[in-house]
Order: C-alpha cells, then sequence, then structure tokens
C-alpha cells in the first residue's frame, strides 16, 4: 500500500453547503487533516438588526432551505420569549405537527438522496433510479408526503409562512388534519421498506467508534421524545441547562489551525444531531422505533458517527407515530380560529428546538417598538465542525493503510453522516480558506 | 335564455383545422413566405381578411393573408420574425402541418363598394404584404377598376420583397408603381422610407380615388397628414390596423380600440369611422 | 453519449432552499432528468462537468472569488438560468448593503472582521454581473413556474412571466385583502407568478419576487397614510428582498 | 312558470336531496366573507351573506380552464367540461351579470367553451337580504332580476317563494315539498323587492344608467382619468373582481414529452401592464390613465352598446372594496362627470 496520502476534497458533494477535507501524509506520517469551510459568509446577525419583530422569521428562515422550519420556529420561539407573548394549546399542538413534517422531510432527503448513493457505491441517486427504480421512487414519495404536510400547516412546503409570533396566520380544517393523518398512517409502510432496503446494505457502513459528548434538548414535563420543547442535556451529566444559559453551553473558542469558532461543554467537543437525541432521550422513543434500532443494532450510548444516519431512519418511525397522535389529540379538543394579539415591549429572549440536525439556538433584543437591537443565534452544525474534526483525528490513522480512495471516501462519508447544514453555520463561523 | 338551445352542431370557434404547407422560403432577412393549404375545405377568404396560425406549444399569431382569393390554390403568407410563434412558423418547411383558424375579420378591403373607382394603395415596408392581396385582386379583376397606383416605401434595400412580382407591376401600363428606399446606413426594421413625397406626383382626382394605407403604426399619422392636405375625404381612406390579438372573434378584449375590435370591426376600417375612436391612430 | 441538453446547477451565497424546490419536484424530477442530463449538482450528486450546455444558478454574488467563478460558468454555458431571488434580485443576502460593511463584518466577527479570507463586498444578483437569460423568481422558486420554465428552454420558447402583481393571483385565489385585516402587503407592486401564496396563507407579500416592471411605489406611499401606517414601515418591508431596486430584466 | 312557497325546512331537505344528485355550489363563509363551494349540507349554506369575494362568473368562464389539448403531432382537440351543477345563491345583480356574459359569448361568435357550463348549469337565485357595504345595485337598476334564472328564491322569514324561470326551473321545483304562493306570501316578497330596489344603494348614482353613455360620450378628456389613475397600481383588482369583466389571455404550453400540450385560456384585465403589449415591446394603451379610462368607458359605453344599452356595471360594489387606492367606485367617478360635465 501507498504510504502516501493526499487527499484535497474542494467542495464535498451531496451536503448543504461547502465544505473541504484536506489530509496528507507521507511515508505514513500524518501531516494535515483538515476540516474546512469555504462557504461565503452571510453575515445574518447584522442584517437583521433595524427590522420588526414581525420580519424576523421571514428573514432568518433564509438561513437554511433545509431547515427554514426549525429557523423559523427557533426564532419564533425567542421572539416570544423577549416579548413575552404566550400561545394558545392549539397553536402548540399544530406547531409541533409542523416541526415534524420537517424533521421528516429533511431526514428522507438526507438518507434517500444523499446517504444512500454511498451504500451502494453509487456518486447519487440518478443512477441509481433505472437500478433501484421502486427503492427511489418508495422514497420520492415519502419526501412528497413530508412536503405536502409542510406545505398544509407551514403554507409552503420551505420557508413557512403561516407562523407568526402569537400563533398562526391560518390553520388547516379538521377535514384537511384527518387526510393528512391517513396520509401519514400510509406512509408508515413506505417508511419500514426504506428501513429494510438501508439495513440491506447496512455493512457498509463503517464500523468506526469514538467516545463522544452528545449534547441535545430534553423535555421531562411531560417526559417525551422532543425536537421542539426543553432543556439543553448532555450525555456526560445529567444536569438540564436553561436556554436562557445557552452560552455556558456552547463556549465557543477559537482554535489555532484555524479561525472557525468552535464549540466545547465538557470536553474538547461534542455533537449534536439525531444521534446525541437519540442517545438523549432512548427511553421515550416508541417501540416501533426501538425495534427499528434493534434491527440495526443500534443501542443507547452508541459512539459511531456513522450511525447517525440510523437514527434518523429511527426518528422517522418514531415521527409518524407521533404524529398521528398528535393530531388525533388536536381533533379530540376541535380546531377555534384564534386572532393573535401581540403587545409590544423591550426585552431580550432566546429560543431552542432541535433542527433535524441538532440543536438549534436564537437569542434576540428589541427596543420599545419591537425593532431587533441584536441577534445571537447558533447552528447545529457550528457545534458539530469540532467534532468532525477530532473524529477525522482518530479515523485516518485506523484506516490509513487501506489507501487513499479508501480513506477519502470513508471522510467523505463520515461529513455526510452528519448530516451537515453548511451555509447555515456560515454567518456565525470564522471561516478560512486553505487553498 | 338560449338555455335549451343545441350547441352541439356548432363549430368550436377556438379549433384551428389542420393544413399543410406548400412551400416557404425567406423573402428577404426577416421575412419568411410560406404558402398554405388546408386538409380539409379550402379558406373562402376576402382580400384584407387574416387567419390565426397555431403552431403547437408555442401559440396563435394573426397573420393578414398576403394573396388574394382570386388565385385559387391555398393561400400565401408573409411572416416576420418577432417572437415565439412567428420564431416556430420560421422554421415550417414543405410538408410540415400547422392549425389554421379563419378567414377572420369583418372588416376586409371594400373590395365591392371600390368597383369603378380609381385606387391608391400606399404602403410601408411590411404593410405591403395585406395590401398584396387587395392588388392582385385588382390586377386580377382589372376591368372592374379605374386607375390603380401602388406607392411603397421601403427603410432600406435589404427590406425589399416580392421583387419579380414588383418588377412586373412596374413592366405594366395599367399600374402606376413608385417606390422610395431611404438608404440610411442604420437600418431600423420598424421605419418607413418616406412614402408621403410620393403623394403629391399622382395624377388623380383626389376627391374621388380610393386611398388603402397600410404600414407601421408611426407612417399612418404622417400619410394621413398628407391626405388631409391633399383634401381627400375620409370616407376615401381605409386603413388596416394592428394590435394585440388573442381570439381573433371578439371576446379577448386585446384588441379593442375604444369601442372598436380590431378583429370583429376590422382590420380594415374606413377612416371616416375612426372619427370617434381616438385610440386608432 | 446522448444528446440531451447537458445541465449544471451551481450556487453561491444562499440558503440553498432553490435547488430544493427541485428536488421537491418529487415524481415530476423523474420528468427533469428524463429530459436533460443532470452533469454537475453539488447538493444531489458527486458526478463534476465542465462541458455543460444550460448552467442553473442560485445564490448571489458576494465576493470577488465568487465574481470569477460566475464568469467562468458563464463563458462555458450557453444558456444561465438566474434561480431564485438571492440570484434575480440580491435576495436577502442584499439586506447588508443597507449597512455600511465593516459595521457588518464587525459585528458578526468582532476582532477578527477585517482578515482578508472574510472579505465581503456589496451583494450582488446575478444579473449584475454576467448577462442572464432567464430569470427565475422567488424565494424559494415556485416548482410550477421551474418546471414550466425549463420546458419553454428545451422547446425553444420564450416564457411568459407576469408583468402584473400579485394582487392579480391574489384576487384569483378568492382571499380577502389583507389590508383589511391591518398587514402592509406589498402585492401590489411586486410581480406575480407565485400564485399569490403568501396572501393566500393570510401572510403579507414580502416581495422576494421583485418589484413589477413600472411599480406605483407614490401609490403605495399614499395607501399606507390611507390606513393611517408608518412609510418607515413600508419602506423598512419593501427593503426585506428589493433593497429598493426596482427593476431587474433578463436579456433572454 | 310557477310560483311555490317552500318552508325552511322543506327547502333543506329540497337541498340535501339535490346534493345527492348533483354538484351544488352554494354560498358559504371563507374566513369572515362567503364564497361560492361545493356544498355539503344544507346547513352550511348562507342565503344570509351580503356579496361573495370572486362573482359567480367563474362557474362558467373558470380563472384557467383547457381550452385545447394537442397530440405529438400537433393534432388538436376542444376540451369541454360537461359536468352539470347547480349554482346556488346568486345575488339578482349577479344573475344580471351573467345575462350580460351570456349575450357576450353567444352573439356573433358562439363560444362553445363558456355556453356548454352555461347550459350545463341550473342557477337557483336569491333576493339579497343583508346588503354588502359597498353595493350599489339599486342605482343601477339591477336590485332585482326577472329572467336568466331557473329559480329564484326570496326569504320571507318563515320560508321561501321559490318562483321557477324556466322549465328546468319548474322540473326541479317539482321534486320540492311545496304549497302554492298565496298573496300574502306575494306581497311580502314585493315588500322586499321593492326595499331592495331602495336599499340595495351604499353609493347613490346623481343620474340615471342609462344617462351614462351620453356623460362619457363627452368625458374623454376629463382630467378626472389622470388625476385618479395617479393612484392606481395597476393591480387589476377591480377588473378581477368584476362579475362583468371577461377578457381573456390564451397560452400554450408543452407535456414533459415536449411535444404534445394544452391551450388555456386565463382571465386577463385591461388595467394590467402589457395588456396592449405586442412582439417588440410596443404597448398601445401604455398609459396608466388610458387603461384607467377604458375600463369605465367599457363599463358605460362600450359593452353597454352590445347590449341594447344595458349598463355593464350591475353595482355589486366589488371593486369599490376591492380597489387600495379607493379610486375604482364606479359611482364616484360617474357622480363627478355629472357634477362637472351636467346632464344633458
Ligand atoms: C390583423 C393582423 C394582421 C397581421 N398580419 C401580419 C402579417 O401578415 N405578417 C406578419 O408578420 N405579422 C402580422 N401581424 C403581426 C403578428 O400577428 C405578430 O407579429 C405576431 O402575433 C407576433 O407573435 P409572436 O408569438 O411571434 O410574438 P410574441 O411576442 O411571442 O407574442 C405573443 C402573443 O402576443 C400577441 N401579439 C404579439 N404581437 C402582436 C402583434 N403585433 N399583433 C397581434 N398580436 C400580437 C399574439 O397573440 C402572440 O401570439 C398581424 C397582426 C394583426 C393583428
Ligand atoms: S392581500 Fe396583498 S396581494 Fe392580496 S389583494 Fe391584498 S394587497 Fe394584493
Ligand atoms: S364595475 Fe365594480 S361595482 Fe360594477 S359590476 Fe364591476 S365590480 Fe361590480
Ligand atoms: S383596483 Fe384600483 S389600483 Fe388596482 S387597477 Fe383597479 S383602479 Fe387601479
Amino acid at each position: 500500500m501507498d504510504k502516501n496520502i493526499k487527499i484535497d476534497v474542494h467542495y464535498i458533494t451531496r451536503v448543504e453547503g461547502h465544505g473541504n477535507i484536506k489530509v496528507s501524509a507521507t511515508d505514513g506520517k500524518i501531516q494535515e487533516i483538515s476540516w474546512i469551510v469555504p462557504e461565503a459568509p452571510r453575515f445574518f446577525e447584522a442584517m437583521v438588526r433595524g427590522h420588526s419583530y414581525e420580519d424576523i422569521q421571514t428573514i432568518v428562515s433564509r438561513i437554511c432551505g433545509i431547515c427554514s422550519i426549525s429557523h423559523s420556529f427557533t426564532a419564533i420561539k425567542a421572539v416570544e420569549n423577549a416579548l413575552n407573548i404566550e400561545v394558545s394549546k392549539q397553536t402548540d399542538m399544530l406547531r409541533q405537527l409542523l416541526h415534524y413534517s420537517e424533521q421528516f422531510q429533511s431526514h428522507t432527503l438526507h438518507i434517500g438522496y444523499l446517504a444512500a448513493p454511498d451504500f451502494f457505491g453509487a456518486p447519487s441517486v440518478v443512477p441509481l433510479v433505472p437500478k433501484a427504480t421502486d427503492a427511489v421512487k418508495t422514497i420520492i414519495r415519502a419526501h412528497r408526503v413530508a412536503n405536502e404536510w409542510s406545505d398544509l400547516l407551514g403554507g409552503r412546503t420551505t420557508h413557512p409562512i403561516t407562523i407568526i409570533p402569537g400563533g398562526f396566520t391560518t390553520i388547516p380544517t379538521e377535514k384537511q388534519l384527518r387526510t393528512l393523518q391517513d396520509t401519514i398512517r400510509n406512509t408508515q409502510k413506505d417508511i419500514n421498506t426504506i428501513a429494510e432496503v438501508v439495513l440491506s446494505v447496512a455493512k457498509n457502513i463503517p464500523n468506526f467508534e469514538r467516545d463522544t459528548e452528545y449534547v441535545s434538548i430534553k423535555q421531562t414535563n411531560p417526559p417525551e421524545y422532543t425536537f421542539y420543547h426543553g432543556d439543553i442535556a448532555s450525555t456526560d451529566d445529567g444536569k438540564l441547562v436553561p436556554v436562557k444559559n445557552w452560552h455556558k453551553v456552547t463556549n465557543e473558542y477559537v482554535v489555532d489551525q484555524s479561525t472557525a469558532k468552535w464549540t466545547k461543554w465538557h470536553r474538547d467537543s461534542f455533537m449534536v444531531g439525531a444521534l446525541a437525541r437519540f442517545n438523549n432521550n432512548y427511553d421515550l422513543l416508541t417501540d416501533n422505533a426501538k425495534k427499528t434500532a434493534q434491527q440495526f443494532g443500534l443501542k443507547k450510548g452508541c459512539c459511531n458517527p456513522y450511525m447517525n444516519t440510523i437514527a434518523q431512519v429511527v426518528e422517522c418511525v418514531h415521527i409518524c407515530e407521533a404524529a398521528i397522535g398528535l393530531i388525533d389529540k388536536i381533533l379530540t379538543k376541535g380546531l377555534v380560529s384564534e386572532k393573535v394579539k401581540v403587545k409590544v415591549r423591550s426585552g431580550k429572549g432566546a429560543g431552542v428546538t432541535e433542527a433535524p440536525r441538532g440543536m438549534l439556538i436564537h437569542e434576540y433584543e428589541f427596543d420599545k417598538n419591537g425593532k431587533c437591537l441584536a441577534a445571537d443565534m447558533c447552528i447545529p452544525t457550528n457545534c458539530n465542525h469540532a467534532n468532525i474534526q477530532k473524529d477525522m483525528e482518530k479515523l485516518v490513522p485506523e484506516i490509513i493503510g487501506e489507501g487513499q480512495d479508501a480513506v477519502r471516501q470513508k471522510l467523505e462519508m463520515l461529513v455526510r453522516a452528519y448530516d451537515p447544514c453548511i451555509s447555515c453555520s456560515t454567518h456565525l463561523l470564522n471561516v478560512e480558506f486553505v487553498r | 335564455m338560449g338555455q335549451s338551445c343545441c350547441s352541439s352542431m356548432k363549430r368550436d370557434i377556438y379549433l384551428p383545422r389542420p393544413a399543410t404547407v406548400k412551400k416557404s422560403r425567406m423573402m428577404n432577412g426577416t421575412e419568411l413566405y410560406i404558402h398554405i393549404e388546408m386538409d380539409e375545405e379550402p379558406l373562402d377568404f376576402l382580400p384584407g381578411q387574416f387567419v390565426e396560425v397555431s403552431i403547437a406549444g408555442f401559440g396563435e399569431a394573426p397573420i393578414t393573408i398576403s394573396s388574394s382569393p382570386t388565385r385559387k390554390d391555398g393561400f400565401e403568407l408573409v411572416v416576420r420574425k418577432t417572437g415565439n410563434v412567428t420564431n416556430a412558423i420560421h422554421k415550417l418547411k414543405g410538408g410540415d402541418k400547422l392549425g389554421i383558424r379563419g378567414p377572420l375579420g369583418n372588416g376586409a378591403y371594400p373590395v365591392e363598394q371600390t368597383k369603378g373607382k380609381d385606387l391608391v394603395f400606399i404602403c410601408g415596408g411590411i404593410g405591403l404584404v395585406p395590401q398584396r392581396s387587395f392588388i392582385n385582386y385588382a390586377l386580377d379583376k382589372r376591368a372592374d377598376y379605374g386607375k390603380i397606383s401602388i406607392l411603397l416605401g421601403t427603410k432600406c434595400r435589404d427590406q425589399r420583397f416580392f421583387h419579380s412580382e414588383i418588377a412586373n407591376w412596374k413592366t405594366r401600363s395599367d399600374v402606376t408603381f413608385m417606390e422610395t428606399i431611404d438608404q440610411a446606413d442604420n437600418c431600423w426594421l420598424d421605419d418607413v422610407g418616406v412614402v408621403t413625397t410620393l403623394i403629391p406626383k399622382i395624377d388623380y382626382d383626389f376627391s374621388k380615388s380610393i386611398f388603402l394605407v397600410c404600414g407601421p403604426p408611426v407612417m399612418y399619422k404622417f400619410v394621413l397628414l398628407s391626405l388631409k392636405k391633399e383634401n381627400v375625404p375620409p370616407e376615401n381612406i381605409y386603413v388596416n390596423l394592428e394590435r394585440k390579438m388573442k381570439c381573433g372573434v371578439g371576446k379577448c378584449g386585446h384588441c379593442q380600440i375604444n369601442d372598436k375590435y380590431v378583429c370583429i370591426d376590422g382590420p380594415v376600417f374606413r377612416y371616416s369611422d375612426l372619427a370617434s375612436v381616438p385610440e386608432a391612430i | 453519449m446522448s444528446n440531451k441538453p447537458r445541465v449544471a446547477v451551481f450556487d453561491f451565497a444562499c440558503c440553498e432552499g432553490c435547488q430544493l424546490q427541485i428536488v421537491n419536484l418529487e415524481e415530476e424530477i423523474l420528468d427533469l432528468i428524463g429530459a436533460v442530463d443532470v452533469v454537475e449538482w453539488r447538493e444531489a450528486m458527486s458526478e463534476q462537468s465542465s462541458n455543460y450546455d444550460v448552467a442553473i444558478i442560485e445564490g448571489s454574488i458576494t465576493r470577488p472569488e465568487d465574481e470569477e467563478r460566475l464568469w467562468l460558468i458563464r463563458s462555458r454555458a450557453k444558456v444561465l438560468i438566474a434561480l431564485g431571488a438571492c440570484a434575480t434580485i440580491g435576495g436577502i443576502n442584499k439586506l447588508k448593503n443597507n449597512f455600511d460593511l465593516r459595521d457588518v463584518k464587525k459585528w458578526v466577527y468582532g476582532k477578527d472582521a477585517e482578515k482578508p479570507h472574510l472579505n465581503t463586498e456589496l451583494t450582488r444578483s446575478v444579473a449584475q454581473v454576467v448577462k442572464v437569460d432567464y430569470l427565475i423568481h422567488g424565494c424559494p422558486i415556485d416548482r410550477k413556474e421551474f418546471t414550466y420554465i425549463m420546458r419553454c428552454i428545451l422547446t425553444g420558447k420564450k416564457p411568459e412571466i407576469p408583468e402584473w402583481p400579485v394582487c392579480v393571483e391574489c384576487k384569483l385565489k378568492d382571499n380577502r385583502c389583507l389590508w383589511e385585516t391591518g398587514q402592509t402587503c406589498l402585492g401590489p407592486i411586486i410581480r406575480a407568478g407565485c400564485g399569490a401564496r403568501c396572501p393566500s396563507s393570510g401572510f403579507r407579500c414580502f416581495g422576494c419576487r421583485g418589484y413589477v416592471n413600472n411599480p406605483n411605489i407614490n401609490a403605495a406611499k399614499d395607501v399606507i397614510e390611507r390606513y393611517g401606517l408608518d412609510v418607515e414601515v413600508l419602506k423598512r418591508k419593501m427593503n426585506l428582498f428589493g433593497s429598493g431596486n426596482t427593476q431587474v430584466t433578463a436579456n433572454g | 312558470m310557477s310560483i311555490k312557497k317552500i318552508t325552511k325546512q322543506a327547502f333543506a331537505n329540497f337541498i340535501d336531496n339535490l346534493i345527492k344528485t348533483a354538484t351544488v355550489y352554494g354560498v358559504q363563509p371563507k374566513g369572515e366573507r362567503f364564497d361560492f363551494a361545493p356544498l355539503a349540507s344544507a346547513k352550511d349554506l348562507r342565503l344570509d351573506y351580503d356579496v361573495t369575494l370572486l362573482p359567480p362568473k367563474r362557474f362558467f368562464q373558470p380563472t384557467t380552464e383547457t381550452l385545447l389539448t394537442f397530440d405529438g403531432e400537433g393534432r388538436y382537440k376542444s376540451n369541454f367540461d360537461n359536468e352539470n351543477f347547480i349554482l346556488l345563491g346568486v345575488h339578482p345583480y349577479d344573475m344580471v351579470a351573467i345575462n350580460q356574459m351570456d349575450k357576450i359569448f353567444s352573439k356573433d361568435y358562439y363560444d362553445e367553451h363558456y355556453m356548454k357550463r352555461r347550459n350545463n348549469a341550473t342557477i337557483i337565485a336569491c333576493d339579497v337580504l343583508t346588503p354588502s357595504e359597498n353595493v350599489f345595485a339599486a342605482s343601477m337598476g339591477m336590485a332585482t332580476v326577472s329572467e336568466g334564472f331557473d329559480i329564484l328564491l326570496t326569504d320571507i322569514g318563515d320560508g321561501y317563494v321559490a318562483e321557477a324561470g324556466t322549465e328546468k326551473g319548474n322540473a326541479l321545483l317539482a321534486k320540492a315539498e311545496t304549497t302554492d304562493a298565496n298573496e300574502k306570501d306575494l306581497e311580502k316578497r314585493q315588500k322586499l323587492q321593492q326595499d331592495n330596489q331602495k336599499n340595495l344603494n351604499k353609493h347613490k348614482l346623481k343620474c340615471k344608467p342609462s344617462d351614462i353613455p351620453n356623460l362619457l360620450e363627452r368625458a374623454y378628456k376629463h382630467p378626472v382619468w389622470e388625476e385618479k389613475a395617479k393612484t392606481c397600481f395597476s393591480c387589476g383588482s377591480c377588473n378581477t373582481v368584476c362579475p362583468t369583466c371577461y377578457c381573456f389571455n390564451v397560452q400554450d404550453s408543452f407535456n414533459w414529452d415536449l411535444k404534445s400540450g394544452k391551450r388555456q385560456r386565463t382571465w386577463d384585465g385591461c388595467l394590467l401592464d402589457g395588456f396592449t403589449k405586442v412582439a417588440g415591446e410596443h404597448e398601445f394603451r401604455s398609459n396608466r390613465a388610458d387603461r384607467f379610462r377604458h375600463r369605465f368607458y367599457r363599463k358605460g359605453k362600450y359593452v353597454p352598446e352590445k347590449l341594447n344599452g344595458q349598463i355593464s356595471c350591475v353595482g355589486c360594489g366589488r371593486c369599490v372594496g376591492a380597489c387600495l387606492p379607493d379610486i375604482a367606485n364606479p359611482v364616484k367617478v360617474f357622480n363627478r362627470l355629472v357634477d362637472d360635465l351636467g346632464l344633458l
């Protein structure tokens, strides 16, 4: 085997945003292993200043097209926190239902279109169309259901327009919710099919482990596998940190090799995302979701980052079941049309939700007219950058003997497993070019 | 209300009928000549009428019939390439299929009313195309009409067309043909030569002759002013108007000029009828 | 090699939500793949190519190096499409043009703000940098309009993009006007084509498709006064996506 | 034709039975407004509505309709809607507007696409119970209607007087449990109709509708067009919501095989930028004020010339509410002209 390795992946494909991987080794001695993000910085925190609290969601939704619903919700929760706005139980439940749709949409996108080609050894889903037509069509079908679901509640599939501070501009009819429920029920079969297909190629998932701290939100009252409510939790200790203290969790820091800010809490780095939620909240998954996890040998405490994709499959199973139950709950109460009333005041507030790829935090400050004075955000991929780097540092020496192509392939797969959302992360991240 | 009326026998006014291109050729840099024959019944039209030409997927465009109904094999169009449909028409070659609706336009040339009168055709550039239908009609029924003059103004030499036909008109003793060409280097498609300079050169009784005017919008103002100077009564002037058009059957509203519709009241209008139509010229 | 047009998708500063709408075509994406050869599309596939006929560009241009990359793409492509608000009118990224750029950088990057690689320049739309053949408006784009325009391009047809404002489609959707409920809706001055998606969901139009060719801005100001609202509020809303530029047209 | 009385309960049964046999589009709430929508049960029907958002014209000229399809060889085929349906709750002014459209679409060139839907429809009209905030149908002489409908309902409190206007209506009415309307019922109906001829008048026209063509004859150069159009958005809302506007656009589109496709017609509006634009970007009515004026001339002069003089504004008042800068109100414009130019 060649002991000289030079990997320079300029823009890793099938991820959201631009990221580069650089590895070089001479005679088996590693000189460089870096995860670099050259995405154009976009300055959202600066741009929202001066805008009305009503327009914050419209602006920050554009941080990311894939997790626009999570950004919208996180922003709105922060705005509501700052302006002391309470929302009704109905609004809260409908929001959670809408938020589920994004997890489902993003996960099927990642599993089916972005990660699956790796398992099948294909460069993209396109060549898989003739080879595995049925599997591709199943993915498309599930993805469409997710989008129709977002569309119904959010007004669009991407960049939702119905959610405003205090409530909704418009809500679906009871009949539409019933229909949605039936659709989700039918989709459960497709999710099982997708799980089976992934299982059939699961042997291609690299066997790699690194003891890692996992951070996500956790809801205790009542306990629920949460994406929407809760405080910040770590697998390293059981303590819950309220979102207003989020800076104590993220502890952004600058490292020598990069000007990109990294995060750390109890250790050098931590991971957020589906696997983090799984590890923190495993007990609260539905039985079927637990069963799916078992099929893949995915257990609480798993520290193989590649298994993040499998945790997403498990979450899809959970989300469908949870959504069906939530719709029942909404409908037994009956829908009422609610008027949104907001009293503007000055204030500062933070909000947290789980985006599909991990914990997402926004914080805003407003003057007495509701004009934004300052904004701060922490994006999941931001939290993961350091962890990706650390994983690479452990992984490369373990596999360096497999040759350049295999190393490159496994590194790309690793980054993809994180389902990074790079364009999200760059408006806060300090960016470095290694060219 | 005629709700009980049975309409199933009526033809769909929007349904094009199949036709076939017999021949097509470029006449100059921008104009395509195209000879068409209907696949089923032939087209029964009057000079000045137009058809809606359908190219599936691209749409429909109103195009005046340039040939005379006296020449019985199909009909001819001359099309300038300006947009989607006309671009697609320019791609047609002999044997290709297309759709035709029409003939349309209740306001055709006054071929009956002008019998025995002297005719002056004033054409600006592509304005010759519709006029040609009446010109050839009158020439084929030469005895029915008085003197015939054709005044043509073209902006530059490359834009002339119907060379052999014009050559023929020039040699005929029973037709007066006059032409100006404004040979500016910078040749704009939509401009006309100074056709107005030709008007005083014809020695007709201006009060009794019939003037038929067709050209780009800018031309009308000048020509009509000249004719006014020569004391031509508005009743004796006919103009050919063009407007955006969609349906061609007086419904869609696009070609409306005040209370007149180009499609069903025109496209040929008696100038005296336009006195109360300020938007016309 | 097939003789289908070769299509490549590229992105600049943006949220990639417009590319996502292409994925969101769901079953229809198979029709698209049937009609064209997608040769490069970083978000969805690993294949890459420098040989393409149609380049679809998402995102706005904020740095000199992006500008160079865009020139290269333009020189290789026969047809260039600006996809989505960032590309057509600069989009949300243009908000930063309303601030002093040094201040913007400092706000986000603090003491590192002046490092060379953090350079940012005034945000420009793709059409402000290179010749654009087709504009596909919206944030995100409308899927129906996207496929319509793609089919037009593939058949050599000039697409008909509405010249009229969102109110037309809003009325066709049988909506009650949001001004009656106190919302400052930009519908009357913003280009239609979205099917009035936002107003139909009860949310004011915030202008992601850019202004109509001939917006009557002064009338908008009069209306604001009639409804007793603040012109400043209107201005800030008009800035969200348009940032004051009134007109962008494609050359195609 | 028969005039019957039908109790509210019998009416509800009648409608519920109709729903079983045909699609019934009845007036129902949409948010805080009203709209024609497929009716699931008589109890959802709101015949006391003020005005619907869009006028019922969309059932005969849909906002988008496929006129033709073409196959891969470019062969065209007409496309028609053949579904029978019942339109329930049409107000008199809207009925007058439908009568006008019927003339427009059947005269000269017979538009089978429109007429087929029209002939497939059964219209159950109803007299207005709640005047809308901008209605001025009384000023236009269109607060009540005497023809066009298959059945006309008038709510007289303890039930409806139902008058059949056509054989179709007669036959339909025979299916309901009715009694002959007596003198008192008819008096009540007459009272309501007479009241409506006064009450549906939130904007009072200072002249007779028949004076309008002559008024416009003299108003072409009046400053009102420029003045008002200054704040016109060219948004075409006044066109879109109007029950007597019918201009349309026609567009072709390809299917994904890039060979077959369809030709569709969509609503258009003479106020919109580009309405008269031809190839080469020349626009004949490019001036906002000219387009603004054109609309009033169509309502008050041009279209009436095709309708034996009947004014083509029925006074529904929709445009008044739809126009943000509040310049579209026909009564305000006509009254201004009466003030400035006088009546002859
Ligand atoms: C009565 C009449 C007779 C005509 N005769 C001729 C002729 O003999 N030869 C010729 O070359 N041209 C003629 N024209 C002009 C011709 O109709 C337009 O050039 C053509 O419609 C442009 O269509 P397009 O699809 O290529 O352009 P686009 O710009 O793509 O136009 C789209 C649509 O707009 C409408 N439209 C655009 N421009 C015009 C226009 N100038 N007039 C009417 N509708 C328009 C049409 O419905 C057309 O399908 C005539 C027009 C009229 C009204
Ligand atoms: S809601 Fe907005 S888009 Fe709709 S009509 Fe009103 S102003 Fe126009
Ligand atoms: S002009 Fe206005 S009031 Fe008159 S019919 Fe039309 S929408 Fe109704
Ligand atoms: S509704 Fe008012 S603003 Fe809009 S086009 Fe009509 S007159 Fe102009």
